[in-house]
């Protein structure tokens, strides 16, 4: 399928209907090593999102899309993964706007701008024990796909495999940013509750082109 | 005219309690709670920094105080969507929420400018 | 068993907004609030202060954090009016009371010492 | 008049209507350069303190009386003033305990006592423009006029001139200990509240020998 609206509307409604599956699973890792509120947080975010999903214009592009996600979790989600995942889709909407069909550099500067976008906010390291440890890899392995001549869903598919590689390499780390890094010591052998969701999100990604 | 202030707490609880103390030795200046989620809850809502800003100003800018490590990021998130005018004279402290308010509210009244009032919160940090 | 916290603020809702925010990644540790003045004014209260220790010590003893120095001065009083006892297990912490209680709260929550929880808040000064 | 319980009792009376009387004035110079509650602050625990005069029992001393004095404004006062005057009243209390009647050494000992609790409690140097800058004039002139064998009333006179004089001069003073350390140079050219207070009090030590 072509990467193109309705692929991105696909896309958020899954993410949509997968953080809210795993609306428990999130909350209990947040709670083991935070505020205990990541589920629904992240929940919160994206059911407003899924609302306003059939509001968006006929004409309206991935870049639109993207926006509209990043606005409304700015305004919903209450906690730090709102501001970290608002101005990640907000530079992704950055990088692909005006673009009706995104092809695979499309989709590595998406990825990467939304990587950056989460850098510039939350000023977290890769081992920092915080989401950037499954979006690092994923841009990388997107890189690499693309480099070596992976078509879109190839892409796509590199980038959630390493997400959630990267998530489970959080479990052995300290926390250097965010309420886990109170923790010191005790944070090691819990998984960071903000590199699940980013696992979970480009992995809805990689189902949404099966829509 | 004074410096405004505006509170970021995860707790509106907190944020009000700040603006009522440092409002008691700064009656002249606009402090504003942004404190809680949008329903009330624990954590920070960008639509109340936002509208917070707005009304602390004044003209001579804004002091954001924070309080956890979230609450900076919902507040840098917010002074992004301002325009660039008033974006332009809104700083945010790095500073303890409470001691840094009462402090940065005092230089406020006194008639202190932005930066000014932005040294009196931080140099309440080292303060016992 | 932890060490308990005594939120000292010179307003009620700052101390009840601490005890909820702390309490929040801490729900094992016994936090207790003596916020305001015995009538609910701006200002503290031994006797709140003196109840609050009271009941926060479970035998492994308290951290105090206080906002400005007469909530300090108010503490430091009720202490001198603990038994000799209890007294030898009560600190305050040189810290802001938001980000110091928060950290104090998580390192009783883990099962830190009395000097590792007082450690933990005054440490949170200097985190920006 | 022997300095006994009556005249302590006289004096403590004295103080809680002195105190109603400037409670205004009080507050207006805290508003000033603080929070705007020490008139409040003080006639709220003088007050208190005037309601339990009557139950002090029948032989009790003017150790005792100030012991109650003492406790009542810790309890009551709500502002930095009520532990640095309670802590005043309690280490004076200490100072005369078990004496029925107060003579010079006394009255000395027990000023010196009040001053140090102060210093203990809220750490501020001459200087700082505070209530000790009533306080430490006050016992100096009370020491100069026990040296020079001056009599009871007398050294209550001269601690009560000293101790408006030194109140008098923290006009000029920046602030080191209280909320009016806040303002900095703002400072200047008002009076510290506390001095005033304290001033008033040793003031109706003298008053209230001729009761
Ligand atoms: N400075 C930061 N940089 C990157 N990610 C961060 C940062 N701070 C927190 N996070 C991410 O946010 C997640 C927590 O989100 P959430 O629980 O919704 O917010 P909060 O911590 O405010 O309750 C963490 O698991 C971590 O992945
Ligand atoms: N550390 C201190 N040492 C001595 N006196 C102090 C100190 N802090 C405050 N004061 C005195 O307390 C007075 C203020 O009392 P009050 O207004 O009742 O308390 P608060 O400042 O808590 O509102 C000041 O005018 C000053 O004289
Ligand atoms: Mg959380
Ligand atoms: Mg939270
Ligand atoms: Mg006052
Ligand atoms: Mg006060």
């Amino acid at each position: 399928m072509a990467l193109d609206i309705t692929w991105t509307k696909a896309w958020i409604a899954r993410s949509a209907d997968v953080i809210s599956e795993h609306r428990t699973d999130l909350t209990t890792l947040d709670r083991a090593i935070g505020d205990g509120d990541h589920g629904e947080n992240m929940d919160r975010g994206f059911s407003a999102v899924a609302t306003k999903l059939a509001d968006l214009s006929a004409d309206a592009t991935p870049g639109d899309a993207l926006k509209m996600v990043a606005t409304t979790l700015i305004s919903t989600v209450g906690g730090a993964s709102g501001p970290l995942f608002g101005t990640a889709y907000l530079k992704a909407a950055g990088a692909v706007a005006g673009h009706e069909e995104l092809d695979g550099a499309d989709l590595v500067a998406m990825l990467t701008a939304a990587r950056d976008g989460i850098v510039l906010r939350g000023k977290a390291e890769p081992g920092d024990k915080t989401m950037i440890d499954a979006w690092t890899p994923a841009v990388e392995a997107a890189a690499t796909a693309l480099a070596a001549g992976k078509d879109e869903v190839a892409i796509l598919v590199a980038a959630a495999e390493a997400a959630e590689a990267g998530s489970a390499a959080t479990d052995p780390l300290v926390a250097r940013k965010g309420r886990a890094s109170y923790l010191g010591e005790r944070a090691i052998g819990h998984r960071d509750p903000g590199s699940v969701s980013s696992a979970l999100l480009l992995r809805a990604a990689v189902d949404a082109t099966t829509d | 005219m004074s410096v405004g202030l505006v509170v970021v707490s995860h707790s509106a609880k907190i944020a009000e309690g700040i603006v009522e103390l440092a409002g008691q030795m700064a009656p002249g200046v606009r402090i504003r709670a942004a404190g809680g989620t949008d329903d009330g809850g624990l954590g920070t809502s960008f639509d109340l920094v936002m509208s917070a800003v707005v009304d602390a100003d004044d003209g001579d800018g804004v002091v954001v105080m924070c309080d956890l490590g979230s609450a900076i990021l919902t507040a840098e998130t917010a002074l992004d969507f301002l325009d660039d005018e008033l974006r332009a004279r809104v700083r945010i402290a790095d500073a303890p929420i409470v001691e840094g308010a009462v402090a940065a509210a005092v230089a406020a009244e006194v008639g202190g400018a932005l930066a000014e009032v932005v040294d009196a919160a931080e140099a309440s940090a080292a303060a016992s």
